[in-house]
């Protein structure tokens, strides 16, 4: 069923009768030509493009619990590509283009905001350094602006100007960036595969890789065992887990990440803003909340929530950075596990067993990547090479030396 | 103003009149009430408008739970948006408006979204706002934005100071009702360390809401005389207006205390609030339980309100919403609420009771069998319509309805820890599950103990179990002890604009759609039609929307799902987390010793770090900052410069092995350095990345004082206990800081021998031979005050650093000053030390930003491969060694005057500007006003091979291109003869 | 003697004094400090040798004790020792002769800056500045701590007396948290 | 979170900094045949277990001591806490 505004009429003037599961509830069939492990916005993507882009129907999502129930349901629906390395910026600056035309891609109104997002700066440094980013996005064929602050107190006048410990010096801005709705992502991208006859499978938790002799031939789960020629694991987070079934080890930890709403207020904030001198970065919601986070709690956990100190210090630099947030009030907390890579960049590739493909090390870039990894991990899937924006998430990186450390702390997974 | 709906009796103090405002509108209230209580006291039923619909809406209950009363407090920058109405506490003078509507409360525009309710139903967003794909932003978004939202902030800074504390106890107690008391009574008379915490101003719970007695008191005055003997007791700590918000890892509980939200004005230096840590092994829930709607056609009514909180207006507040009241339940607590009401002269119209066997009552009338089926009256209940059991309908004519659909146990910090609640048949609630957070236990209400008596045996019992403690318990008072009662009743049957989430404006209707659209788990409901996610996070309407959920799927509500809740149990300030760690005391300020002095002098500071350091020192009349910073540069090169370099990081290295752990710790070899000498030391990461870079000086042949740059002192003295302690814990090694200890300044230019000859004492020979470059050494100065001298070179010129006591060094900036007159000696700042640096070629941050290898850095010999070094062996990895790896190179531009921009990147002279052909890039940018020219350092594909090859500087950001030639990076000085001579 | 005058880590000639509600903070300039920490295996005879430099037993786990020279606890085989500084500007050297080649000493004079608060209700205080459980901080207790992010020793003389020592770069700092804290407390 | 230091007693998680997993104690011989291997794995490759996990912290507020901690990553449960140093020597780290 198509959506649009006349179909919403229509249906509310006939009490809506019409409307009809947005994805269907299949068992799963003996054997598929792929299967994607993980409903997550990754999988669900990868299964759209899968039979969109490259003709592939005999798909099957395999999802432990609910479609969407994982990081695409619990992050700051953050959507960028101001990345500064070229194993990096052309992949997400790929994915804008992808989000760009998201919605008519899957006829679902995902709520993509291009709002802007500015990266303030408070020393010489932090100014060089954007600047060699701003220009590495350009030179990738992306959009970036600097600001003074000047420019930056025009656009944003609530900020600390006048009382800062760390004055604000200016700001490395992307306004083609912006906001998503996060679940309407998740649930675009189910939709569209599933009218397109990916089976998507909820509450089938995969329990175990069949391999034999090198060979992946399927996968174990708790709704039995389904064969496939492909299988594809896209659940960051999880990825030590389902990968360990397979023995495998990865330059990968998983982290927790906080995040946090306010209560819902008028709108106020124009566009999403990162601190340069703490770790806070916010947005303002359709809604009205302001949905912030700041830095992993720093810990190894898979359990989904955090601790008081890391609130603490998300605050903190919250209030120091626009004091007018102080009367606001947070309303709700949650905490969301990353798959921590030991560069903070992600990693699309085939695995050491044959038919089984990798895709995770999201690190915080999980949810503005969902379309390009969906679409890299599609072709991987699909023709057994790299997408060409893809080529440098390897597996092996770290053993050849070539680390794609935006941040340059190297192998400290919890510092990226 | 006259209250015409005070009732008698009462927590309230009559003997004092507050007056308040509500929109403009002036009233008059008491020392007790709350802003809710005042405002219906005074016949105020309309107060808000609902989020979506801007439904009129009035109090839906008497607690933090409210979901619907919400009011921006106060004025100007202490706006305070979404403040419940039922938890403000009067004062006089308070101010509020309400929200959401525009031009007025009564007469809101976007009302009209009622009237299109039809078209706006669950997730309808989701499916339209496509085309054209441009009209988003520019249209329906900004509509979407303008309309949603609730309160608005002031857009001004908060004035008010916010306090973080922490407290440590035996026994946390959370919730000071029943069995709160009691279990505090037991812990406290025991001996133990409590901490009773209660969200509200007055302790008691629902004992301040009931009518009835415990044993031959009324309950408010065992209340009374508990919390006297509590106060009486030193090792119990009671916490009133403070809510207990999080139960976090290993009995860390999060607490906030609103210690000035019930004053006029805050006094000076006194918190707006306080965020306190609590520790503790054991802690208790006594959170009790919250009464619960039922769901009929139209309401939300303003004056449609919990049974419950009726009660607690008329018995606490003595307020009532209206004289005329109906109730309409299926449990026999809506009853007691009739029986109190009536007891206080308010008209019970009647109690519709869906049981076919409700409590008959002599007093009013019963409809048993009877359900709500509709209601009347826009801004306030008129008319309720009522389906009797024989199928004919009544209209009953009342101002306020008390619903009561049943009570929820108060399981939120149950689950803190993602622990589950379990089903519990009987009282049809989820009550605690198993897995709570370790050491929390629970009590009364809370865990499904539903009477007063049973809430306080409860109590004791849970505080003995909890501490251990042996022998009787405390003696109980008589107290009601009325089983539950009650037949399950979510929603009258065929019902449609019946709300569930009051705020979020969800229907049973919507509830239904999210079924028929597929979303069918707990968390698919919620994230679709947003039920629960209202500032009350679904504490009244979670639960009716999972009844619903299973009665269309034909499960039972568990087999649903149960939805767990997150920190904080109630909204908190953002700036009661930020406590005062904000404006300039965001983070601690660290000054040198020659700060006072700088200041003194106007120089300019600038942050680095947590450090405020001297950027340059403007003389009269310069009015450029490249003024400054030229003079002092070429002052220093001609003659004698002094910096303050105190903010380096020093480590005091001792032990038999020390030189042994540097030369592991460092690159290049340090065991053959000898004594009295210092050598630089360049430090990688394990992963063959250098990590920071500085010198040794060997004072002894068992004693070392390593110096790194300010930016890395913590992480490197971090690294080096790890290298100690972990990697290898047999060497006899001692490290400790000394960074702050030494006032230390570096000396620099052809003059810098001759001033400090004037202040070293005589005895100590300063000769290039006696004290050559790279020599170090204990020294007097001044007439015998001890100090260290290093002969070391940032800048390239002949240069010292000299370091005294911390206390001394603002006077020895000031000899150095007076002594240099002679030779026109300049302080300078951190842009000429990084001018002459850059002139020098020396690699600093901006080039050892963590992905830099030595052999980028043109350091590549100093990595040993003779022995043993952290980071060697990675290093070598083929792609950190391949022939056209970035080598550092200094970059001079054609043009002298021409920009050299740091961040810009690297083209060749011809061929394409875009990544795929990017060379390199500028690290840092300087003007040399020794070479009057733009100069940078940068890192080029195999620069190191590439010196005199022209090539293009492009910065499309700050649209620059600039020819430059690739040229060695020591502009000054390449053969080093100045620092040695 | 040399002739260059000292000031104060709050900058001053003279030490800094506050008092609020019945409590007084001083700033206090006139102490010495000297690490030690005993060299590999040598940890008894360095406990010997300090224990007769401050004439008592050195100092256990999380306390201090000693007369005008006193030590506290500062790590695992290690002590910071306090003395009177114009008495013992080079306490150093004192410490290092004391014990010999079995310990590594290093000055810490300047290392730090020493607030004492003085006065009844001083957790009161405390309890808005620092984790340490307090009930737990008896006479002769000493703890390091984090105060608003500045890594701290506080350290209990007598139930109304406490010392506090931060590293001297962050003096301002700290004072200012100390203060408003009293301001806040009392 | 609360770790329960060895020599100190219970001491709040924030006093500490986080490294990671313990097996970065046992750093390779760089003599070894297969060292830039063992180099690669000991930098690079983690177990990541969901559940016990052996880590290290360190006590950068405190008394500076390097701590194994074993610690679940599923419920933050910490059932032991040690000091590197003993662990590194019981490991047959030296000099």
């Amino acid at each position: 069923m198509r959506y649009s505004g006349f179909r919403v009429i229509k249906e509310a003037l006939t009490g809506h009768k019409g409307w009809k599961p947005v994805w269907r509830e299949p068992e799963p069939k003996a054997h598929y030509d792929i299967i994607v492990i993980g409903g997550g916005g990754h999988g669900l993507a990868t299964a759209h493009y899968l039979s969109k882009v490259y003709g592939q129907r005999n798909v099957a999502v395999v999802e432990k619990g609910w479609i969407g129930g994982g990081n695409v349901g619990r992050n700051t629906t953050i959507v960028r590509s101001n990345y500064m390395l070229d194993g990096n910026e052309p992949f997400y600056e790929f994915s804008m283009k992808l989000w760009e035309g998201l919605e008519q891609d899957l006829n679902y109104n995902a709520m993509m905001s291009q709002r802007g997002i500015i990266n303030l700066f408070h020393t010489d440094g932090q100014r060089d350094a954007y600047t060699r980013r701003g220009n590495a996005m350009i030179l990738n064929g992306a959009d970036a602006e600097l600001l003074d602050a000047d420019q930056v107190r025009k656009e944003h006048p609530y900020l600390n100007f006048d009382d800062a410990r760390f004055p604000i010096k200016g700001g490395l801005v992307q306004r083609r960036a912006g906001t998503a709705r996060h679940d309407a992502v998740a649930w675009g991208f189910a939709r569209s595969a599933d009218l397109q006859g990916v089976d998507i499978i909820q509450n089938c938790e995969v329990t175990g890789l069949r391999i034999e002799n090198g060979k992946c031939l399927g996968v174990e789960t708790t709704k039995g065992f389904i064969g496939a020629n492909k299988v594809g694991c896209a659940v960051a987070g999880s990825s030590g887990r389902v990968m360990g079934m397979a023995g495998m080890r990865l330059p990968i930890e998983s982290h927790v990440l906080q995040a946090f709403v306010s209560e819902g207020l008028k709108p106020v904030l124009p566009s999403v803003i990162t601190f340069g001198a703490g770790h806070f970065y916010v947005s303002q919601s359709d809604k009205g909340g302001l949905v912030f986070g700041g830095d992993l709690d720093g810990y190894n956990t898979y359990a989904q929530r955090g601790n008081l100190p890391v609130v603490e210090d998300v605050c903190e630099g919250g209030v120091a950075l626009m004091p007018m947030i102080g009367r606001a009030r947070l309303l709700r907390m949650w905490g969301g596990v990353m798959d921590m890579s030991m560069d903070g960049s992600p990693i699309i590739d085939r695995t050491p067993v044959e038919g089984l493909y990798f895709n995770g090390g999201w690190c915080y870039g999980g949810f503005k990547a969902t379309p390009a990894s969906g679409h890299c991990f599609a072709h991987l899937l699909a023709k057994d090479e790299p997408h060409p924006v893809a080529t440098a998430y390897r597996l092996d990186r770290f053993q050849t030396g070539r680390m794609i450390d935006e941040k340059g702390v190297g192998n400290q997974p919890n510092l990226h | 103003m006259t209250q015409t709906n005070r009732l008698n009796g009462g927590q309230i103090d009559r003997n004092t009149s507050f007056s308040f405002k509500f929109d403009g509108r002036s009233y008059s209230a008491h020392p007790g009430d709350t802003l809710a209580s005042a405002l219906l006291a005074n016949d105020v039923r309309l107060i808000g408008r609902s989020f979506k619909y801007h439904r009129p809406r009035g109090l839906l209950t008497a607690g933090s739970e409210e979901p619907n009363g919400m009011v921006e407090l106060r004025t100007g920058a202490l706006k305070e948006p979404n403040t419940r109405a039922t938890t403000i506490e009067m004062f006089d003078g308070l101010e509020a408006k309400s929200q959401n509507r525009w031009p007025s409360l009564k007469f809101d525009a976007l009302a009209v979204n009622d009237m299109f309710s039809n078209f706006l139903s669950a997730g309808f967003y989701y499916k339209t706002f496509m085309w054209p794909a441009a009209f988003w932003e520019k249209l329906y978004e900004p509509m979407i934005r303008r309309a949603a939202g609730l309160g608005s902030l002031s857009q001004e800074a908060d004035p008010d100071e916010y306090d973080k504390g922490f407290r440590h106890c035996d026994l946390l107690i959370i919730g000071a009702g029943p069995a709160g008391l009691m279990a505090a009574l037991t812990a406290g008379r025991a001996g133990a360390d409590v901490i009773l915490a209660d969200e509200d101003f007055t302790l008691g719970g629902r004992l301040n809401s009931e009518a009835f007695a415990l044993g031959d008191q009324s309950a408010q005055d065992w209340v009374a005389q508990a919390v006297a003997e509590l106060s009486s007791l030193p090792n119990v700590r009671l916490m009133p207006r403070t809510t207990v918000i999080g139960a976090f890892d290993h009995g860390v509980y999060g607490a906030v205390e609103r210690t000035g939200d019930h004053l006029a004005t805050l006094p000076a230096g006194k918190p707006r609030q306080i965020l306190w840590r609590i520790y503790t092994d054991k802690a208790l829930l006594c959170a009790g339980a919250t009464e619960r709607p039922i769901a009929f056609e139209n309401n939300d009514r303003p004056g449609i309100m919990m049974a419950s909180a009726l009660r607690t207006y008329a018995n606490r507040f003595a307020a009532t919403a209206s004289q005329r009241v109906a109730i309409f339940t299926n449990n026999d607590d809506g009853h007691r609420t009739a029986a109190d009401l009536h007891a206080k002269g308010v008209t019970i119209t009647a109690v519709v009771d869906v049981r076919e066997d409700a409590p008959t009552c002599y007093d009013y009338e019963v409809l048993k069998g009877a359900q709500v089926i509709d209601t009347k009256g826009r801004h306030g209940l008129t008319f309720v319509e009522v389906a009797l059991t024989d199928g004919s309908t009544r209209t009953l004519e009342c101002g306020a309805l008390g619903v009561s659909g049943g009570w929820n146990p108060n399981v939120h910090m149950t689950c803190h820890q993602r622990g589950r609640p379990v089903w519990n048949d009987a009282l049809a609630a989820f009550v605690p599950g198993e897995n709570l957070p370790v050491g929390l236990s629970v009590a009364g209400a809370a865990n499904g103990v539903m009477s007063t008596h049973g809430a306080l045996q409860s109590g004791a019992e849970s505080a003995a179990n909890a501490l251990e403690l042996t022998g009787v318990l405390p003696d109980l008072p008589e107290a009601e002890d009325a089983p539950v009662s009650q037949t399950p009743f979510w929603y009258v049957e065929g019902c449609k604009r019946a709300w569930v989430d009051q705020q979020n404006d969800v229907t049973v209707k919507d509830v239904k759609l999210s079924y028929q659209e597929g979303f069918r788990s707990v968390e698919h409901l919620k994230r679709y039609t947003t039920l629960g996610m209202a500032t009350d996070q679904g504490k009244t309407s979670n639960i009716t929307g999972l009844a619903i959920m299973a009665e269309v799927t034909g499960k039972s509500i568990p087999e649903v799902g149960t939805t767990i809740f997150r920190p904080p149990y109630t909204p908190v300030p953002i700036g009661t987390f930020a406590g005062r760690m904000k404006g300039q005391e965001f983070h601690p300020t660290r000054l040198t010793p020659s700060h006072y002095w700088a200041k003194e002098r106007g120089a300019v500071f600038v942050e680095v770090g947590n450090w405020l350091r001297a950027q340059w020192f403007p003389l009269p009349g310069e009015t450029h900052w490249r003024q400054s910073v030229d003079r002092e540069v070429r002052q220093t090169r001609a003659s004698v410069g002094v910096c303050d370099c105190t903010t380096l990081g020093k480590i005091d290295v001792q032990g038999t092995d020390a030189a042994e752990f540097l030369n592991r710790i460092y690159a290049n070899g340090f065991a053959k350095l000898a004594v009295g000498k210092t050598r630089y030391g360049l430090m990688l990461r394990e992963d063959g990345m250098v990590m920071d870079d500085g010198t040794a000086a060997r004072l002894a042949e068992d004693h070392f004082v390593v110096t790194t740059t300010t930016a890395n002192a913590v992480s490197v003295y971090r690294h080096m206990e790890f290298a100690r302690q972990c990697l290898y814990p047999d060497m006899d090694v001692q490290l400790i800081s000394t960074t702050e200890a030494w006032a230390q300044y570096a000396v620099a230019g052809p003059n810098s021998r001759k001033l400090l000859q004037k202040i070293v004492d005589p005895e100590f020979d300063l000769s290039n031979d006696a004290f050559p470059f790279m020599a170090c050494g204990n020294v007097t100065v001044c007439g015998g005050l001890r100090a260290r001298l290093f002969r070391i070179s940032f800048s390239g010129e002949l240069a010292y650093e000299i370091a005294v006591p911390s206390r001394y060094g603002d006077a020895l900036m000031q000899r150095l000053m007076a002594e240099g007159e002679e030779f026109d000696v300049t302080p300078y700042g951190t842009e000429a030390l990084g001018v002459m640096r850059v002139e020098k070629g020396h690699a600093a941050g901006s080039e050892l930003n963590g992905t830099t290898t030595a052999l980028n850095l043109g350091l590549g010999k100093m990595v040993s491969k003779k022995k043993d070094s952290i980071g060697s062996v990675l290093s070598e990895r083929e792609a950190l060694v391949e022939p056209d790896v970035l080598r550092l190179v200094g970059i001079k531009p054609l043009q002298p005057e021409d920009k050299v921009t740091a961040g810009g990147h690297l083209m060749n002279p011809d061929g394409p500007i875009d990544a795929a052909h990017d060379q390199g890039y500028v690290t840092s940018a300087v003007y040399s006003p020794i070479l009057n020219s733009n100069i940078g350092l940068g890192l080029v594909k195999n620069g190191a091979e590439r010196l005199g090859e022209k090539m293009r500087l492009v910065s499309p950001l700050t649209d620059l291109t600039v020819e430059v030639e690739l040229v060695s990076a020591h502009f000054v000085d390449p053969e080093g003869e100045r620092l040695r001579a | 003697m040399h002739d260059l005058v000292a000031i104060t880590a709050l900058g001053g000639t003279d030490p800094r004094v506050d008092t609020v509600g019945g409590v007084t903070c001083s700033e206090v300039p006139g102490v010495a400090l000297a690490s030690v920490a005993a060299r590999m295996g040598q940890k008894d005879k360095t406990a010997a040798s300090l224990a007769k430099l401050i004439d008592a037993p050195a100092p256990e786990i999380g306390r201090w004790a000693g007369t005008t020279i006193s030590a506290y606890w500062a790590g695992p085989d290690q002590w910071m020792v306090e003395a009177p500084f114009d008495t013992h500007e080079e306490l150093a050297d004192q410490v290092q002769t004391a014990t010999g080649n079995s310990a590594s000493v290093t000055e810490q004079t300047d290392g730090w800056t020493r607030f004492d608060l003085n006065g009844d209700s001083i957790p009161a205080v405390l309890e808005l500045l620092c984790q340490l459980d307090l009930r737990k901080m008896d006479p002769g207790s000493a703890a390091r701590c984090s105060i608003h992010h500045i890594g701290c020793f506080v350290l209990c003389r007598a139930p109304d007396s406490f010392s506090i020592y931060g590293p001297r770069s962050s003096a301002g700092s700290l004072h200012h948290a100390i203060v408003t804290a009293m301001r806040s407390a009392l | 979170m609360i770790i329960n230091h060895p020599l100190l007693g219970p001491r709040d998680a924030s006093e500490f900094t986080y490294l990671g997993d313990a097996s970065l104690i046992d750093r390779p011989d760089w003599q070894a045949e297969n060292a830039a291997e063992a180099f690669y794995e000991y930098g690079y490759v983690r177990d990541n277990p969901a559940g016990e996990h052996q880590e290290l912290w360190y006590h950068e507020a405190g008394d500076r001591s390097w701590l194994v901690v074993t610690r679940n990553t599923l419920t933050h449960e910490i059932s032991k806490v040690e000091l590197a140093r003993d662990v590194a020597r019981a490991r047959g780290r030296s000099k």
